[in-house]
């Protein structure tokens, strides 16, 4: 369903992300989710990973990121004291789950939870001594690790309570995404939200400065894709990059890492203290605070609340802010809304009860807009419109994944859950953008005999570079990296023979 | 445009455009494998079967650290399946003579207030060293617990009639079950359903939330209850949920067999105590969505012969009342359970039948 | 009969809710009467029998006359006053319809739970016959898409339930086309069989008259030779107005009351003399079917075991050749036999019903021969064969839960738990705590809980407009209590607890 | 022997004819390979495409216009 390939920025990770264990819980049909954490946790190497699961914390983050099958296994051997015979495992799986075990396995290897030990009929499973203890730690509780969180042990004057913190949490988040799409009064963000954004490529420069606005940085056809996924995908978006460019900036990853999995542990509306914190996540808590992942009266408090946006990052929960809201006690339309509130109806005519700006400039990336009312907006997708979000890099399957996650509960009852019409002719209009693929390389034509030909076509076929080739004509199209090698074996061909 | 090399990818995306109900079928199949799991867990507590479980060691005091132990080891169990997942949902129940307590649950709807000495737990500060939620779960069961134990041995000392009362087992399962009728009801898009009327039906195939109840169960059976936990049996098959049983010691209970075979969950004898904690996690903490991965303890042979309202005896031919359907081992005149009377006719028939075949 | 318009059924549909409040009151109060006697009628005492079975076939005949009655006040749809069915709902002060609509559907809610809870001596082992019209008047499109193909459809959905309603029972579907009777589906207790038979429109196509009397010969004839302890019905699906028959239906008429088979039917037209004193002369009930929805209500009240008449049967004569005796008809002690079940890994041998290759199956305790499924008659010695858990499954028409009652704000005081007994949502607070309450944390938890505010915000409102008796049956207080167990419960689980569970949670 | 560099086309066959036609304006067409591919100069492709694109433009009707 991936429309768009691995970030050609990383060409390191893309070979990291083999299709198998890309195990997305959290990526979407779109691109963006396309690293995720467990890829970035996969290329880990093992000293960081094992300092990293001294804190209990941290492991059961990192238990909560695998595959349901890895869990189960772990939590089977957890209590063992000895290793458990490969023999013995498979016995109790079904036929399904000894293919997916291959692969819990593999992760789990990979990560260094677990380790093979010997060989053939006598293989062993042994888990890792630090992974065990630590995770024994965090379902017994006890122990002196302090990584869930300490707590103030004095009252807070200015105590605040989990809708205000709700609230918090969303404004921050939702300037960054206002910035974003340059909604009309937007706030600009700190610089270091800046920098993250144009790091990740879902803004840039741009030349031309806009009307009076100070910031000449534009949205990218990234940033346009990102805006359409859900905050959990988009917040991991972000800390992903802000993992990058922790390791540039020296700091130290395990006490990065361990402060985002310490952060998913704690509990909302409960206020920390940040006295024991080393330098580091005192550095990385004013971060936080840019995104609202972390509410401080004053920079200089001595204390600090994290937000829902926080307390879920570990989760797997799809779409983040609605358990932000949905048990959240606070302003009930906004309840209603995050069950969502699109209708889609089969003239392509869309409906959106929504209040919130950020949502309206969101769908008119897609949707023309027809009228607007106080709670109410109305448009229809036309062909124009998709293909201006076309145009902006947004592919037909990330506007039906966004209408389909955003479908009004009234919807809920269609199944399909949006009119088929609408979300096949969707499609077809991107296809239609697509009608002709181009592709840069070399013809080879006039081979002298058929044995040369069918010499070069092999060859390129092994290479993988040939596209197109004509055996009436003798003709071999091959690609641009294609080009080099084929012409060098003609060439060698020519002087043996 | 998009780059070249995107080309192969794409063909299968374009092959689909035409069928996208196939490509939501897809996704849909992906979003119930990861559906949340809603663990109801029952824990017998009758104090006459742990006391007489372990009158061998003779010494209360070995007693009680032995129920110590036991909870040590559910505790960790309880946690490992919050751990499990995120939104893993969970209710716990204690079920005692004649009563049955609920001492957690995270539904959102029910009132917390006076549940198990939980308020006390979330007033009182947290602790550095334990994940937040493994807390309130773990304080609320063990205070739930002990206050259980302390009311009914006060109820002991004032009454000796609480003696003949019956394990609130069935009380437990009516209300897990009346709960979790609740949670799917939330879970639902409210209220439409009942307007039209014809469907909820669709509507639940639909939920995305899988529930299961495991019951601990130390006591046998009393055949009191036969009907009641036959009727929750069925209610429970005929929401969907699973009920998984593990018997910790004692003889096996054919009512809790028959119920995890019709619901379709597990039943497991536990052998020796220690290996409680080790059972728990490797036989009852999958979630319904791995379990087609994994082959669970099952039992082989359920025993559907009916045992008799007269004596328990197990019987292959019973006679049985037109009216009440009383199961009986011999013909006798009048039913038991109605005292409707049988025609002398028929007891006649059945007394000349008895005596041909020992001919 | 002119073809009905879409817009018939929505004024048929709001007419019956008033009908229906009235009958369940109706059900109520001889409900009362019954909540001084024990459980179960205690059948040694037969003055006290009488008594208790006496409102019970009022009530019954009540129903019977009740489509009746129902179709004279309204007459044909299309003759009846437009239903301004608007002028139900009334917006409450801050002119939201929330409250006005909640309450309709928690009435509806409260309407299905409470129903005759009598407890009833009722045939549980249940012989039927379904008969249905296959007469060219079954094409007719009066019912979309036409009365047959809906037949079907319901026939159908009837036989799903009925055997899951009664597991123990037995089932024969009987058509009629011209002028004979056939057997579409044998006697027997296997829904895949009956539904597939049903399935097959090819081999039912509807063509020519009908014939009640052969059509009802032919099912008296599986029925007859039953043993007395076995309820025998026949449920009729008639179509036509008319019918084709060789002898006088009269003497028919006579030996279905002589073997004690009650006849109920649906029809699809009209109201005919002939069909209407089949049932009431069997002790059945007779209904004309207004639309689609009136006759699923129809054909599926039919589904609980009917209760059983004790006085008036007289055993003697049967197949059986039971004496008469003094006791009451109908009680018998029958042999059941409960076989041993094979897994499907066993090795296979021929099956005593169908003569197949098979490896899973269940060996009759008493002869030893194996059949494929339960319950059934072994074929071979003749006993009952059924599962326990066919017997369980049909204990809770025997031993309903009592009706639980509104609980108005009068008895609500401290001692009352605040909670919902068996799924702990908690109830709205007393109105004059209310306010004191609102200001804390009970505001935020109550938002979950939709129904109850809601429902205490139109209680509220009713309070002022000074009506003090709910007749709807809806609490005020949003509490209903069982009387046994005197535990409060919510709507939602007195409906759950009365529709599925069939057990107070308070109770056991 | 022989070997020329460009820009291979992927198309259907409906669109290739309106290349074609394209062509005949401008030359950018270095071979006519098969029923659904061109190759084509890599310096006209941008040109083609935004012709292209007018030109099925011109066939599109949407009822909003």
């Amino acid at each position: 369903m991936s429309t768009v390939a691995t970030p050609s920025q990383h060409p390191a990770k893309s070979i990291e992300s083999d299709p198998t264990l890309s195990f997305s819980e959290q990526s979407r049909a779109a691109g963006i989710g396309a690293e995720t954490i467990n890829d970035f946790l996969n290329r880990q190497p093992r000293s960081v990973l094992i300092r990293l699961y001294e804190k209990p914390a941290s492991c059961l983050a990192i238990f909560r990121l695998v595959p349901m099958l890895a869990r189960q296994l772990i939590m089977q051997m957890l209590f063992l004291d000895g290793p458990l015979p490969v023999e013995d495992v498979l016995s109790w799986m079904s036929k399904e789950g000894k293919r997916e075990y291959e692969d819990c396995v593999e992760r789990l290897t990979k990560l260094s939870i677990l380790a093979i030990r010997g060989q053939g009929i006598k293989q062993t499973l042994i888990l890792n001594g630090v992974f065990t203890e630590g995770m024994r730690r965090a379902l017994t509780g006890g122990g002196d690790h302090r990584s869930f969180g300490v707590p103030c042990d004095t009252e807070d004057k200015n105590a605040v309570g989990v809708g205000f913190l709700d609230e918090y949490a969303r404004t921050k988040w939702e300037t960054i995404l206002h910035y974003m799409v340059g909604s009309e009064g937007s706030v600009v963000p700190r610089e270091p939200v800046l920098y993250l954004l144009r790091r990740s490529d879902l803004m840039k420069k741009t030349n031309e400065t806009s009307g009076g606005r100070t910031s000449s940085l534009g949205i990218t056809s990234r940033g346009f894709q990102f805006l359409l996924e859900d905050v959990n995908t988009q917040l991991w978006h972000l800390l992903l990059q802000y993992l990058d460019m922790a390791e540039e900036r020296n700091m130290d990853l395990v006490e990065v890492l361990g402060f985002l999995f310490m952060l998913g542990s704690l509990e909302l509306g409960r206020d920390y203290s940040t006295e024991d914190l080393p330098e580091t996540q005192l550095h990385m808590l004013e971060d936080f605070r840019d995104y609202g992942l972390i509410y401080q009266r004053k920079a200089s408090s001595r204390r600090f609340y994290p937000t829902r946006l926080a307390t879920t990052l570990t989760s797997n929960a799809s779409p983040l802010l609605t358990t932000t809201t949905t048990t959240s006690s606070s302003g009930g339309t906004e309840q209603e809304e995050e069950r969502g509130y699109v209708i889609l109806e089969t003239n392509y005519r869309l409906y959106a009860y929504t209040s919130s700006p950020l949502r309206v400039a969101v769908l008119n990336l897609f949707v023309s807009l027809k009228a607007r009312f106080p709670n109410l907006v109305i448009g229809s997708i036309t062909r124009e419109s998709v293909k201006s979000a076309l145009s902006n890099g947004i592919s037909a399957e990330q506007i039906i994944t966004y209408l389909t996650h955003h479908a009004h509960p009234q919807m809920q009852r269609n199944d399909p859950l949006l009119p088929v019409t609408v979300s096949d002719q969707i499609r077809l209009w991107e296809r239609e953008k697509n009608r002709v693929l181009q592709e840069s390389g070399s013809l080879f034509t006039e081979f002298s005999s058929q044995a040369d030909y069918q010499q070069v076509l092999t060859y390129s076929q092994q290479l993988r570079v040939l596209r197109w080739n004509d055996d009436q004509r003798r003709m071999i199209f091959v690609t641009e990296q294609g080009n080099e090698p084929v012409r060098d074996f003609i060439r060698r061909r020519v002087v043996q023979s | 445009m998009p780059e070249p090399s995107k080309a192969p990818a794409k063909s299968t995306d374009v092959a689909n455009a035409g069928f996208s109900h196939l490509a939501t079928k897809a996704s849909s199949g992906q979003a119930s494998k990861n559906s949340t799991d809603f663990l109801v867990l029952i824990i017998d507590v009758n104090p006459l079967s742990w006391a007489s479980n372990f009158s061998l060691s003779s010494q209360a005091s070995i007693a009680s650290r032995e129920l110590e132990s036991v909870l040590d080891a559910i505790l960790i169990f309880l946690n490992a399946h919050i751990a499990m997942q995120h939104e893993n949902g969970l209710a716990v129940y204690a079920a005692s003579l004649g009563l049955a307590k609920l001492l957690f649950t995270t539904a959102p709807f029910a009132s917390k207030g006076d549940l198990g000495g939980s308020s006390e737990a979330i007033k009182s500060k947290p602790d550095a060293n334990t994940y937040q939620h493994f807390r309130h779960v773990d304080n609320a069961v063990l205070q739930g617990i002990r206050k259980m134990a302390r009311e009914v041995s006060e109820k002991d000392q004032t009454d000796t009639a609480s003696n003949q009362a019956t394990l609130g087992i069935v009380s437990a399962m009516s209300q897990a079950l009346c709960q979790l009728n609740r949670l799917t009801m939330t879970d639902q898009t409210g209220s439409e359903q009942s307007l039209s009327g014809k469907t909820p039906g669709t509507l639940a195939a639909k939920s995305s939330m899988s529930s299961r109840i495991l019951i601990l169960s130390a006591t046998p059976d009393a055949s009191t209850q036969y009907i009641p936990m036959m009727n929750c049996i069925f209610g429970a098959q005929k929401k969907g949920i699973l009920i998984d049983v593990c018997k910790m010691f004692g003889d096996d209970t054919v009512f809790l067999q028959q119920a995890s075979h019709l619901t379709g969950g597990s039943y497991f004898r536990l052998d020796e105590q220690l290996g409680l904690l080790q059972t728990l996690m490797s036989a009852y903490l999958p979630s319904r969505s791995i379990r087609e991965l994994l082959n669970l303890p099952n039992q082989d042979e359920v025993d559907f012969r009916a045992a008799c309202f007269c004596h328990r005896k197990i019987v292959d031919i019973g006679y049985v009342c037109s009216v009440c359907l009383s199961l009986f081992c011999e013909p006798r005149p009048q039913c038991l359970t109605c005292k409707s009377k049988y025609p002398q006719s028929t007891l006649e028939r059945f007394a000349q039948e008895n005596q041909n075949r020992i001919k | 009969m002119p073809p009905r318009g879409a817009d018939d059924d929505y004024v048929g549909e709001n007419e019956a809710i008033p009908e229906e409040e009235e009958d369940f009151l109706d059900d109520d109060d001889s409900g009362d009467e019954f909540q001084n006697l024990t459980p179960l009628p205690r059948l040694g005492r037969p003055g006290l029998r009488a008594k208790a079975s006496a409102p019970a076939a009022q009530a019954k005949g009540k129903d019977s006359t009740k489509p009746k009655g129902k179709a004279k006040d309204a007459g044909y749809s299309w003759e009846a006053t437009y239903k301004r069915s608007w002028d139900n709902v009334h917006e409450d002060e801050s002119g939201s319809l929330e409250g006005a609509v909640r309450q309709m559907i928690d009435g509806n809610k409260r309407k299905r739970v409470m129903r005759d809870v009598a407890p009833v001596q009722r045939g549980i082992i249940r012989h039927l016959v379904l008969l249905i019209d296959l007469s060219s008047s079954m094409l007719e499109k009066d019912m979309r898409p036409n009365r047959f193909e809906l037949t079907l459809q319901y026939a159908k959905e009837f036989v799903n339930e009925y055997f899951d309603q009664n597991p123990i029972g037995q089932l024969s579907i009987v058509g009629t086309r011209e002028g004979i009777a056939e057997r579409i589906a044998q006697m027997g207790g296997n829904t895949i069989d009956h539904v597939s038979a049903l399935s097959n429109k090819r081999k039912l196509e509807p063509r020519g008259e009908p014939s009640l009397q052969n059509a009802l010969e032919m099912a008296r004839s599986s029925l007859a030779h039953l043993p007395a302890s076995n309820s025998r019905e026949i449920l009729a699906i008639f179509g036509s107005l008319t019918t084709c028959d060789p002898g006088n239906i009269h003497d028919t008429i006579a030996t279905l009351q002589k073997d004690q088979i009650r006849v109920s039917m649906v029809s699809l037209a009209a109201e005919v003399k002939i069909l209407k004193e089949v049932c009431t002369k069997t002790g059945g009930s007779f209904s004309v079917a207004l639309n689609e929805g009136h006759f699923r209500d129809c054909l599926f009240e039919l589904l609980p075991p009917p209760a059983v008449e004790g006085p008036k049967r007289k055993a003697g004569g049967q197949a059986d050749g039971i004496e008469a005796s003094s006791v009451v008809q109908g009680v018998d002690l029958l042999q059941m036999a409960f076989p041993l079940r094979l897994p499907a890994h066993s090795e296979p041998t021929l099956c005593a019903c169908h003569s197949k290759l098979k490896g899973s199956g269940y060996l009759c305790p008493r002869c030893g021969s194996k059949v494929c499924d339960v319950p059934t008659d072994c074929p071979v010695c003749g006993i009952t064969i059924v599962m326990s858990t066919h017997l369980a499954r049909s204990y809770h028409h025997l031993f309903p839960v009592s009706n639980w009652v509104a609980v108005g704000w009068e008895k609500v005081d401290e001692k009352s738990c605040p909670r919902c007994f068996s799924c702990a949502i908690p109830f709205p607070e007393k109105p004059g705590h209310a306010n004191a309450a609102m200001n804390g944390a009970a505001a935020g938890k109550n938002k979950f809980n939709g129904t109850a505010t809601s429902a205490a915000a139109t209680s509220a409102a009713k309070k002022s407009t000074g009506a003090a008796k709910d007749d709807s049956g809806l609490a005020p207080s949003s509490r209903y209590a069982c009387l046994k167990c005197g535990n409060h419960f919510c709507l939602e689980c007195d409906a759950f607890v009365h529709e599925n569970l069939h057990v107070c949670p308070g109770c056991c | 022997m022989k070997a020329y560099k460009g820009v291979l086309l992927t198309c259907d066959p409906a669109v290739k004819q309106l290349i074609l036609s394209i062509d005949e304006r401008l030359r950018f067409i270095i071979m006519d390979l098969d029923e659904t591919h061109l190759l084509v100069s890599p310096d006209k492709v941008e040109w083609m495409r935004a012709e292209l694109e007018t030109e099925l433009e011109k066939n599109t009707y949407t009822l909003d216009a």
